[in-house]
């Protein structure tokens, strides 16, 4: 697609490449928070799931500004992870955390729903047949929230194709290192006449997010089928 | 009287509604949105912009209005508070250089500019991170996050987190404009009260250049 | 092995209290419906936590509120069999059979248990694919591979037909006989009963009505919940010989008994459990008739019923002998303790699952 | 009322393929687990679509597929009690009794089928603190509440204990005698089997093996599924007395019958399932024993088993009767078609759930 | 609370009605849609699935864009609805036409999982009881879902409370008629110093919407214990 410049190239891969880690990173913890909410009566319980929502409530900026006051190299945890050489601040590894972070809530509710769905009564029989929680976890539970873990990731992975906010404001826009496909957009409609430029990423960005999508619908439907007929 | 204003102009334009003896709302915004709006049939009566080109492009979309160059501005190089360095030639070194988007928004477009016309751009480039507005640009270099930035002089002088290390010579850019424009007959009371003397003093004490009649 | 359970637990209204000690063998929990059988079992497995008491498997100890001991389901290798299936439903068949041996690394040859349940055909499919019965014997499957050190079965043979019952009590026996497997059994029918308890408790309300040894609990016609007519005798017997017409000879402490071939080897100690219904009494040895089994015996005990019906304990020959007859008879054959009858049974009325 | 089902259909490997006709009263389709009993309820409810064929009730069609006729679900008026309850778990268990009333505005009583089930006491909880047996109860009383044209009744009573079964079978035997709302039933038990049906259809893996009247289907030793020890005769009988040492004499076609109490009153007709395990014989009239009932018979026909057994057809005083004996009683007895015998039959042997 | 001042209380009041009406507008075509998607098979499926999520794949500026194309006074909807008097275009049923469409995805995920988990033999029991489709739907699939139908109205209600980009895009930041509680937070981020202000707008938000998480929990468990032991 020879419309399509080498930054806007770069943009593109860009979005996927954060999208993709994104979720990946987000999954294991979206999966655990997930299931302590829905099965874990703890203290503090109210107030983790009031920080899971957090990223949904404030506006992208403030959460944007937020990450950039504790993961920018002056940040009180990105200092300290500088010094372990891992580095956020204006780094696409950092827009992928912003992406994550945004897209954090949207996970664990669609994986929260699925395990609130999983009959314990399968778990106990797991139990009786000698697994411990653990094995349980991983060869009952974990199986039938599968589709809700799908969904849970491509609301995830659609979110951090389409987030901007959070993200500029944490990672700033730097071709080529941060600037994903939405930030471009932003850039494209900020100039009278770019337009066309901007539909352009816009039409690039669906078709990646659908193509996404119809591999989790195809996905979940296949995992569907396994647990077909109850 | 609705007011569409650049939201860069807030704190100074805030001031200035409150000295006027008339019911305004103004609504800050990024002068694109603001423009596209105005296009959509938006019931706003004045619209103020951070750069000439939106209101040339709502006169070519064939909205009616009435225009004056209003304000000028600035560009300076800032860095942190108690950061002592000074001169334009503080760009050469290997620090992050915050800007507002340089192919978007209008700070970060004058700001590249002037930088292109001192022969610093190709040196520049891979350390600029560029913020979705000149104020985010502006609390980059107050939080430390990055050591330099180029913002509006007014900015600079608002914000106590950031000192000013130079000025790009008015020359080295296009000339900064806020025009401002009345949309309806509404709104010309208004863009009178704006380009008053009362008006003026308010905006000199923000650091903007009023430019006269 | 010997399980002890002694506790309390409460669900919503209903109270449970019980203590009852289950030997080696099969132990059944029969009582009526919601007299709180399952509640017990899952107190057991470890699935619910009674309010306070003490649960010990030959010792060790799975639970006791005293101690503040509660064993975690899966560290007491208890094999369950639900009575709604519970298979997994994202696993085939073969894998949940799988399951539990993955754990446990031990018990039995996946293809005997496989062929005696007749799921060969399902191993491919998965639960929702199966029907009611199919899927109740796959979740005995499960369970049995698990290699557990004791069994809980509820309600395990509910739906199935009687061909395929025929074929799985001989299992659960051996498992009592050879494998030395405890087994808690949880049972409405009286013939199943018959046929495995080693020990019954009866429950009733939430509370043990009555335990002991089967042909004890059994031989009470008070029991309530079996009702009198499920009441009989367990008779201890030896196979004395195979004839060659299909029929079995057996000796039970003096008593002849010629029953359908049994499949236990000559010289085999078995158990016959002679339902009190199917036994007639007379006063004359009768002749001309086709029972094969008359006894002389002597009336012991007459405990009339409300009904039309009595039961008669007998002694024939040092074997206790119960006959449940009509009021009617027992005067015109002028029974009373003391008087000597005759007991007749027919072969064919013992049923195969009364024979173990 | 009569159902009428003819179709094919087909699920994974499984091939249905089916025609019987259940006319007015219980039809009970018998047969092993996974020969497609539940398939064909579900046909007949609409909540599976057949291949091809055609159901109808009395000639209003719920499914043709040469008409393109399908009626959804809620249009059959099918009560439907499923082998698993399926309760609704959100509502109580009044309100899931209420449910169905809610649509039809037509049914029993309530009080009446809840005191039948004995579920009082559950009114208020959900299905989820409910015992398996309770939740059973729930669902066969939901299906009732809904005043179905017809019942569809999927082993309702597995999971219950003998003494709820004797509660609950009655009232099916009214729906059948006295409603007239058709049932189909499956089943395992041959007792409910021989009490309840009017029409049986025997179904082996998928097909239909015999069908037809009770008496005729259970009458037949080669009814596979049933296996020969509960082949048995159903005697039409009528209630000559009721005596005061609670024995009724019953009055079949000439035969006296003395059985425990049956509740039906003098003068009605009634049908008494005799196993043929139950029925002795003997070559002179026996005395002094503790059998009543003793009748003059000709042994018309004799079967060898391949086993010990053989069944022998009687004729007793135009009653066909079947006795189950050990073929060394028919050497022993020189029994051959022609001769005349007596046959024996404990009043007690006659479970109160034969009797119907 | 004096430390706010008229128009920040403006804010936060407009803020719970757009967040309000845009939950309760969304919540029944977003029923709809997840049944459909989640039980029927139609052509188009895949469309209607992928045009739910647009939202979420878009840059929310180019959502607000598209609705101010769309439904602005001078869009092509926009027109023909303002001659039946429904307006959006700068209004605060503007505002809360875009946060509902910003949450629909969000609600319509969570429902959709509450849906599939849902055993089909509950409702073929309903329809044995002479239930038609529309009363199975209301007497059983719908109070089995309500978990699900929480937690997505909780999701919406949140995202409506912080979103901002495509607000601001398509209704402008007029205080007291579409400037929310982002917007108004946006607006004192402008002004530098004025953090403290934006701060104090950003608790506020907090404040109501762990409340209404709160609320929303406290919901589930009691919908939750009436299905329990399943
Ligand atoms: N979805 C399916 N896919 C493949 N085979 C199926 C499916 N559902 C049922 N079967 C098979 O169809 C056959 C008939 O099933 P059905 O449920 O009608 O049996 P049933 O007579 O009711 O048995 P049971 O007494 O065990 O309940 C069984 O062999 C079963 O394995
Ligand atoms: N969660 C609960 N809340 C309240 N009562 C309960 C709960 N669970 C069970 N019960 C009651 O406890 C009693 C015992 O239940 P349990 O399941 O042990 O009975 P059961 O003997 O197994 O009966 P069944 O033969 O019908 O399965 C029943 O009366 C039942 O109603
Ligand atoms: O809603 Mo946003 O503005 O995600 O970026
Ligand atoms: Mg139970
Ligand atoms: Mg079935």
């Amino acid at each position: 697609m020879s419309w399509l410049g080498p930054q806007e190239w770069a943009a593109v891969a860009l979005s996927l490449k954060v999208a993709f880690w994104a979720t990946l990173f987000a999954l294991p913890p979206g999966v655990c928070v997930a299931v302590a909410l829905a099965r874990w009566r703890f203290p503090g319980r109210e107030i983790v799931n009031g920080l899971v929502h957090l990223p949904l409530v404030l506006p992208p900026v403030v959460t944007g500004y937020l990450l950039l006051l504790t993961f920018g190299t002056r940040g009180w945890l990105g200092g300290a992870l500088a010094e372990v050489g891992v580095v956020f601040a204006f780094r696409w590894t950092g827009a992928a955390l912003a992406a994550g972070i945004m897209g954090f809530p949207l996970l664990v509710r669609a994986i929260r729903l699925s395990v609130e769905a999983v009959d314990p009564k399968l778990e106990q029989a797991a139990a009786t047949l000698g697994a411990s929680r653990a094995w349980v976890f991983i060869t009952v539970t974990l199986p039938l929230i599968l589709p809700g873990v799908i969904a849970g990731a491509v609301l995830a992975f659609a979110k951090a194709m389409g987030e901007f906010g959070a993200t500029i404001t944490f990672v700033s826009n730097i071709p080529g290192e941060t600037q994903t496909l939405p930030l471009a957009v932003h850039n494209f409609l900020q100039v009278p006449g770019a337009e066309a430029a901007a539909w352009r990423l816009v039409v690039v960005s669906l078709v990646v997010s659908m193509g996404a999508l119809l591999l989790s619908e195809w996905l979940a439907r296949r995992v569907a089928a396994r647990v077909a007929g109850r | 009287v609705t007011v569409f204003a650049a939201a860069s102009l807030k704190g100074a334009l805030d001031e200035v509604a409150a000295a006027w003896n008339g019911e305004v709302q103004i609504s800050y915004a990024g002068s694109s949105a603001l423009a596209r709006q105005i296009a959509a049939g938006a019931p706003a009566d004045l619209f103020l912009s951070a750069n000439p080109e939106w209101v040339d492009w709502l006169e070519a979309d064939g909205v009616a209005l009435k225009r004056v160059d209003l304000l000028s501005n600035a560009l300076v190089l800032v860095a942190g508070a108690d950061d002592p360095r000074a001169g334009l030639d503080q760009l050469k070194g290997q620090d992050r250089v915050a800007m507002a988007l340089v192919d978007a928004v209008p700070a970060g477009i004058y700001g590249k500019a002037a930088l292109e016309s001192l022969g610093l751009w190709e040196a520049v480039a891979p350390r600029v991170v560029q913020a979705d507005n000149v104020r985010a640009a502006l609390a980059l270099v107050a939080l430390g996050e990055a050591p330099l930035g180029i913002v509006y002089a007014t900015d600079a002088r608002a914000e106590p987190g950031v000192r000013v290390v130079a000025e790009f010579p008015p020359m080295s850019h296009p000339p900064i404009l806020y025009p401002v424009a009345a949309l309806t007959e509404a709104g010309a009371p208004l863009m009178g009260f704006l380009q008053s003397a009362e008006a003026a003093e308010i905006f000199t004490r923000h650091g903007f250049g009023v430019i006269a009649e | 092995m010997t399980l002890e359970v002694a506790i309390t637990m409460r669900q919503g209204a209903f109270a449970l209290d019980v203590a009852f000690e289950a030997p080696a063998g099969i132990t059944v929990l029969f009582g009526r419906s919601g007299a709180g059988k399952t509640s017990i079992v899952n107190a057991v497995a470890g699935l619910a936590r009674p309010e306070a008491g003490r649960i010990a498997v030959d010792g060790s100890v799975l639970y006791d509120s005293a101690a503040g001991v509660n064993l975690p389901p899966h560290k007491r290798r208890m094999g369950c069999i639900f009575q709604d299936a519970r298979l997994f439903p994202h696993l085939t068949v073969a894998q949940n059979l799988a399951f539990g041996r993955w754990f446990s690394k031990t018990g039995p040859e996946q293809a005997r248990v496989v062929e005696m349940l007749g799921i060969g055909p399902l191993m491919g499919r998965r639960p929702g694919a199966l029907s009611g019965g199919e899927r109740q014997r796959v979740a005995i499957g499960r369970a049995l591979m698990a290699g557990p050190r004791m069994l809980l079965a509820d309600e395990p043979l509910a739906a199935l037909d009687e061909a395929r019952k025929a074929e799985i009590l001989p299992y659960f026996e051996r498992l009592r006989d050879e494998m030395g497997v405890p087994v808690l059994y949880v049972s409405h029918a009286p013939a199943e009963v018959a046929r495995l308890a080693t020990t019954v408790v009866a429950l009733d309300g939430g509370g043990v009505l009555r335990q002991g040894p089967a042909a004890e609990v059994l031989g009470d016609p008070q029991v309530m919940p079996l009702g009198p007519r499920a009441a009989g005798s367990v008779l201890e017997a030896r196979v004395v010989a195979h004839h060659a017409d299909g029929l079995s000879e057996l000796d039970a402490g003096g008593l002849r008994l010629h029953l359908p071939a049994v499949r236990h080897a000559e010289g085999a100690a078995l158990r016959v459990h002679v339902q009190a219904a199917d036994v007639m009494l007379a006063i004359r040895p009768p002749e001309g008739i086709s029972a094969l089994n008359v006894w002389p015996a002597a009336v012991r005990e007459l405990r009339m019923g409300s009904g039309p019906g009595a039961i008669v304990r007998l002694d024939a020959g040092g074997q206790a002998l119960l006959a449940r007859i009509t009021r009617r008879s027992v005067e015109a054959l002028e029974l009373a303790p003391g008087r000597e009858v005759y007991a007749v049974l027919k072969a064919v009325s013992v049923a195969p699952e009364s024979v173990a």
